[in-house]
């Protein structure tokens, strides 16, 4: 589905990725984790087009998408979140989560200046379908609401729907749990595997709390200073030695 | 003809230079452009006018005076605009500093406006100029004072922000503003006297300028544009940058007027600063920073 | 129940309706002015046609360009140059004018892509200078600093200001309730998305080079054809009406207005020439003033009058602490979120 | 008798009366009567515009404080006819949209009788047209351009020396003294390109070659390039279109760099005493000579007593030559208004004004003769002295 191939990134000389190679199955959820500075921001940075790779490249399908802009990968159908909540301020929530279905708008400016039949008809259809997709997320009461007036929780569910209201492919989410309490995090690992059981989307996790990873996550990645370390099911991966000294530290396995 | 123009650009261009170093203080510190700048340097200039010419007291009165006068406007520049000195107002600071442009013009108007269109305020030394190379390079005593004060200035500045813990603050509080605070780093005082500095410096330069020139009160916008430039071309975060970009802009400026045509002055001028804002965002010597998302 | 007087009374204001109504009781109240108060009337129906572009620029998508007094002087200028040079009538003229703008604005965009905030601001301002510089030295078109007497329009029997007035009221009117609408659309969300974040926009599939390129179009067309009205109503175009002072007058008015909002965009124009002027005979206090006002503003109001206003014209009185205290995020960039919705209407 | 000082209280009841005429002036008949618009039995009101405030507030606002220096004195003397004269003053900012709203203010709302003001020649060019198609009596005080008062138009008058004569007399001046290659300086704003326009084709006609023709802007601290440009040219002149600043630049550097020629000033430049202060460089203003529309220097004996009136009724305002030109307009608006007569009306004081044609002004270089309508037409020469004192070196008319 998306494959991430040898990618290798550097800042002002400063190596952030080297090497990173792994792939997100059709319909699974893999979640990515790694001690901070590891790359995950930058790795997903990288497949949805905000960063080039200095050398490697993703594959999306059967294209090539490391040199595609970000509004064309969004467009084909590759969304994501952000670590802290990108929700425009500008907009209600609903709003917010009509921009999700930018790219499939087609009216043009004269049909939008004179609110014309094309421009009325998809308006409605977008208000619709991004209606259906808050209510899906429960957040439906919210829809006039500024975004900035809800909870940090709630900006991010927000944000999800926004980015699953075109229905895409693959479905990136870059710590989805930050700040959540424990109840919150278990709501959030069910929202997550039920958006891949009801849209058959593929999602890749950037996680450190590892509640979410371990319920949610059908296979893990780990990472650590810019190279993929561990690879395998979540049980399997926490067992690693070397995930273990390099992130979750010695004590992790005993408490859990 | 080249060595006569290139001394003049090269004094000019200390000049832009200076303006330069108070962009970049703030800009440096605070992460700010203030549009009163220019201004402000007017306000040095008309000083000076006022102790020099009409109360007839000698240049160090006068520098007393500016200093006072742009540490006072400083001050009360940073306790209008505390609450916009953060990273997110930054378009909110540029308006309300384009706001204080106007105030600050109003002001010399009201208090120097009657008295002239234009003010001359004496050289600061008499005497013939410095001729070298038998004729070659000659350079107007007035100059060569600009010239001393901008050296005086630059020297102050390295020796401030390497010696002392104030400007050891200030880095710290431009390289990580949250951190600086956490660690315990008194952010506003840093804020106040980085607005300080960059004005005082500004002054400063209007004092050493208004000899060399006639003052009005709408002399500052045109310099601080220039000033600008220079730190823009220098790399806006660089001390040594902005007088190095201020004497390139002089530089160029003079080499347009005098083999081109002196009807493309003012254009060269904006045409540089365009294009080093395009091409050369991070100037000569601008230090790289990622920029955040 | 009075929760749906006021979705009635909602939908009612966002009708084009109440413009229009407002548009002919300010044209019939016009018509009966005499030639120095219709001037400034129209001068102000003029400048709520450009301050209703420049709005689009600064508030909604979020560029904070200096070269829109220069584009509404090219406006000006190839209005009043084509009807000069050429003897074309004022309309094709006009027309012309605002396609040149449009173009000239949509390049103007390009430095955008590259770099933003103060940098795109000192930028367009060197390029606004460099415009300045072109109107005065390239002297056998434009006439160069002295200016050129531009045809005035006559129609219908009216004198010229009247002419002038009714063509601005018409034309300004049917700009405010174009772009209120396009506001409403997509367009209007996507400007907001690439203000309020560009990376965010751009991973849900928002194309920021063309949003950009696009809010640069219509607002330099918007200025074109002011510009273009401007040329007739003062009949006489010089450089100075375009200067750098008056791009600053401008940013008055849309912070005294209220950036980012259309109500603002009529409010900032009215307050700012009147007041304007008022304090013609003030001496000196009007740099004063106009400074003062834009800091006290940006500190106080950052929203500027529309959302007070706004507030007591529908009796809405929210808690000040939530409401009125500064946004965190851009104050200025990104403010009105709330009220948005209602702003649009009026 | 009152001076018009009590200002303050002048401008509270103009802001009022602003206020009201915005609202309701317009909606109410004028009042019709006998009287001509702006007279009544014992008043006559002039308005004026022009900057009062920005930039070029000393164009504007000095020449209206010698206007109404004057005319308290002709009031102290009991008015004209009995009638006082009211001055009501407008800043226009030196804007053309100001301009225009100035003179509509001042022809619908103040209702004055007779327009004596404008100094920036864009400003007055722009609102030129409200001032033709309304008739209203029209005395331009300060602005230069030619095209404000040519062609001809019945109700318009200009009492500033013209741009094209300034220019016309200045290559005459050349021609006289010898000069056969000169050398331009101008600012490219419009008051320098007006200046430029009409300079270059009349030192043309008097055979003199332009041999270098550079520009120098306001915002300019240095000349070196317009100077070593100028030089190698070797002109036998230097005539220098610009403003006292950018002037005392060329003039510092060429001093410096060893350039030394016959310089000529403008009209902007009246003081050459003054501008030696603002060069600032002993012996840099030698061979400068400038010409003024007033035949003697502010700071002359002549006008002494001048000076001591405006310094008590404009304290804030150093006393300056576009005193002067004010001082000059009002003496001929004053000459027209006694001529005139008891029955005043706009066609008789238009009338009046067409007739003066041998005016003797106090600060005129030679008599005001209004027969095309540009009354002053000739101009001094004024240089400063080894004793450091302006003195008028010679007057010319054009031939």
């Amino acid at each position: 589905m998306l494959d991430v191939k040898d990618v290798s990134l550097s800042f002002a000389g400063n190596q952030v990725l080297n090497g990173v190679d792994f792939s997100v199955q059709s319909g699974e959820v893999l979640g990515l984790i790694g001690p901070n500075g590891a790359g995950k921001t930058s790795i997903m940075n990288v497949i949805t087009g905000i960063h080039r790779p200095k050398e490697g490249g993703v594959r999306f399908g059967d294209t090539s998408i490391s040199r595609l802009p970000p509004h064309q990968i969004a467009s084909m159908g590759l969304r994501r979140t952000f670590q802290t909540s990108l929700l425009c301020n500008g907009l209600s929530v609903v709003e917010n989560v009509m921009l999700g279905l930018e790219p499939q708008n087609s009216y043009n400016i004269w049909s939008a200046l004179v609110a014309g039949k094309t421009a009325r008809a998809w308006e409605n259809e977008a208000r619709e379908r991004s209606m259906e997709m808050l209510e899906w997320m429960g957040m439906a009461r919210f829809a006039d609401r500024p975004g900035q007036s809800l909870s940090f929780g709630q900006q991010r569910l927000v944000e999800i729907s926004r980015a699953m209201v075109s229905h895409p492919d693959v479905l990136l989410l870059d710590e989805p749990a930050v700040g959540l309490t424990a109840p919150r995090v278990e709501e959030l690992a069910e929202k997550i595997k039920s958006i891949r059981d009801n849209f058959g989307t593929s999602i890749l996790l950037i996680e450190h709390v590892m509640q979410l990873v371990l319920s949610a996550c059908d296979r893990v990645v780990v990472m650590a200073t810019g190279t993929v370390i561990a690879d395998g099911p979540p049980e399997e991966v926490t067992r690693d030695p070397a995930v273990i000294e390099s992130y979750l530290g010695r004590g992790y396995y005993v408490e859990s | 003809m080249l060595s006569v123009l290139l001394t003049s650009g090269i004094a000019n261009g200390l000049l832009y230079g200076l303006i330069a170093l108070g962009v970049v203080v703030l800009s440096k510190a605070a992460n700010a452009v203030n549009f009163s700048q220019g201004d402000l340097m007017a306000v040095g200039g008309f000083v000076s006018y006022s102790v020099i010419s009409a109360a007839g007291l000698g240049p160090a009165a006068a520098i007393v005076a500016v200093l006072v006068v742009s540490v006072v406007a400083g001050i009360a520049s940073f306790l209008i605009l505390r609450p916009l000195m953060k990273t997110e107002h930054v378009m909110s600071l540029l308006i309300a500093t384009i706001g204080l442009s106007f105030l600050v013009k109003g002001l010399i108007r009201l208090i120097w406006g009657g008295q002239g269109d234009y003010l001359a305020v004496p050289p600061l030394v008499q005497g013939p100029p410095l001729i070298l190379f038998g004729g070659n390079v000659i350079i107007p005593l007035q100059y060569l004072v600009m010239m001393a004060g901008a050296a005086v200035i630059i020297l102050l500045f390295a020796a401030f922000f390497r010696f002392t813990r104030l400007g050891l603050f200030m880095r710290s509080v431009a390289d990580n503003p949250r951190a600086a605070q956490i660690v315990g780093i008194p952010t506003q005082l840093v804020l106040c006297s980085a607005m300080v500095l960059s004005i005082t410096v500004t002054a400063i330069a209007g004092f050493l300028l208004a000899p060399a020139t006639l003052i009005f009160p709408d002399m500052g916008f045109a310099l601080f544009l220039k000033g600008f430039a220079a730190a823009i071309i220098g790399g806006i975060n660089s001390l040594p940058g902005a007088i190095v970009g201020g004497i390139l802009l002089g530089v160029c400026e003079v080499m347009v007027s005098g083999y081109v045509s002196s009807s493309a002055q003012e254009l060269s001028a904006f045409v540089l600063i365009f294009v080093a804002l395009i091409f050369f965002p991070r100037g000569i010597f601008g230090a790289r920073k990622t920029r955040s998302v | 129940m009075p929760e749906k007087i006021m979705k009635h009374a909602k939908g009612w204001l966002n009708s084009p309706v109440l413009p229009i109504l407002i548009a002919v009781l300010v044209g019939a109240f016009g018509l009966t002015l005499n030639p120095y108060t219709l001037f400034l009337l129209t001068r102000i129906v003029i400048f709520v046609m450009l301050i209703v572009g420049l709005n689009i620029m600064l508030g909604y998508s979020g560029q904070f360009t200096f070269a829109h007094a220069a584009l509404f002087g090219v406006g000006a200028y190839t209005t009043g140059l084509l009807q000069v040079h050429l003897g074309l009538p004022f309309v094709p003229s006009i027309m012309f004018a605002v396609v040149l703008v449009t173009a000239a604005g949509t390049l103007l965009a390009l430095p955008a892509l590259r770099i933003s905030g103060i940098h795109l601001a000192i930028a367009t301002l060197a390029v606004a200078q460099a415009v300045t510089w072109v109107l005065v030295n390239w002297t056998d078109v434009t006439f160069g600093a002295g200016g050129f007497r531009a045809p005035s329009l006559r129609m219908f029997g009216m004198d010229k200001t009247q002419t002038i007035f009714v063509v601005s009221l018409v034309l300004t009117t049917a700009v405010y309730l174009l772009v209120r609408q396009l506001l409403t659309t997509s367009f209007g969300r996507r400007f907001i998305a690439i203000r309020d974040n560009q990376v965010a926009a751009a991973a849900n599939g928002v194309h920021v080079t063309r949003v950009k390129a696009q809010a640069f179009a219509i607002s330099a067309a918007i200025a074109g054809l002011s510009g273009g009205l401007y040329s007739s109503l003062l009949g006489f175009v010089a450089p100075e009406s375009f200067n750098l002072e008056q791009m600053i007058l401008m940013k008055i008015m849309v912070v005294v207005g209220g950036i980012g909002t259309m109500l603002g965009s009529v409010i900032g124009p009215i307050v700012v020439l009147t007041l304007q002027e008022w304090l013609r005979d003030s001496e000196g206090w009007l740099e004063i003033i106009f400074g003062g006002m834009l800091v006290a503003f940006v500190l106080f109001l950052p929203r500027g009058l529309a959302p007070l206003i706004l507030n007591a014209i529908t009796g809405k009185f929210r808690s000040q602490s939530v409401d009125d205290a500064p946004q965190t995020g851009q104050s200025l960039n990104a403010a009105p979120s709330e009220n948005r919705k209602d702003e649009e209407a009026v | 008798m009152a001076r018009p000082r009590n200002q303050e209280r002048l401008i509270i009841n103009k802001k009022f009366a602003f206020l009201a005429g915005l609202f309701l002036s317009t909606l109410m008949p004028t009042v019709g009567s006998a009287q001509a618009p702006g007279v009544t039995e014992d008043t006559i009101k002039i308005g004026t515009y022009g900057p009062i405030t920005g930039p070029y507030f000393a164009f504007g606002r000095l020449t209206m404080n010698g206007m109404e220096a004057l005319f308290a004195d002709v009031n102290e003397a009991g008015g004209i006819n009995g009638r006082q004269i009211e001055l009501v003053r407008v800043d226009d900012q030196c804007d053309p949209a100001g301009a225009i709203s100035a003179v509509r203010r001042l022809i619908f709302n103040e209702e004055v009788f007779a327009i004596v003001g404008g100094s920036c020649s864009n400003g007055v060019l722009a609102a030129k047209e409200d001032i033709v198609e309304s008739g209203i009596p029209y005395i331009n005080f300060a602005a230069a351009s030619n095209k404000i008062s040519a062609p001809k138009e019945d109700n318009i008058f200009t009492s500033m020396l013209t741009s094209n004569l300034e220019s016309a007399l200045q290559a005459q001046y050349l021609a006289d003294v010898g000069a056969t290659s000169v050398a331009v300086v101008a600012q490219h704003d419009a008051w320098g390109r007006d200046r430029h326009e009409t300079l270059i084709p009349a030192l043309e006609e008097k055979g003199i070659e332009v041999v270098a023709d550079e520009e120098l802007s306001m915002e300019s601290n240095d000349a070196t390039a317009q100077v070593l440009r100028i030089q190698s040219a070797q002109p036998d002149a230097v005539v220098l279109l610009s403003y006292p600043k950018p002037a005392s630049i060329f003039l510092r550097d060429s001093a410096r760099l060893g350039f030394s020629s016959t310089f000529i000033g403008t009209s902007v430049i009246p003081d050459p005493v003054a501008f030696y202060e603002q060069v600032a460089v002993p012996g840099a203003t030698d061979n400068f000579v400038t010409i003024s529309p007033s035949r003697h220097p502010v700071d002359s004996e002549e006008a002494a007593e001048w000076r001591e009136k405006l310094v008590s009724a404009f304290p804030d305002d150093t006393p300056h030559s576009y005193n002067l030109y004010g001082i000059t307009a009002g003496e001929l608006t004053v000459a027209a208004l006694e001529a005139a007569g008891e029955d005043l009306t706009r066609e008789s004081f238009i009338a009046a004004l067409d007739q003066v044609n041998a005016l003797e002004t106090t600060f005129g270089p030679g008599t005001l003769d209004c027969s095309t309508h540009q009354c002053l037409q000739s101009a001094a020469w004024i240089k400063r002295n080894s004793d450091g004192v302006a003195e008028v070196v010679g007057t010319s008319e054009l031939d």
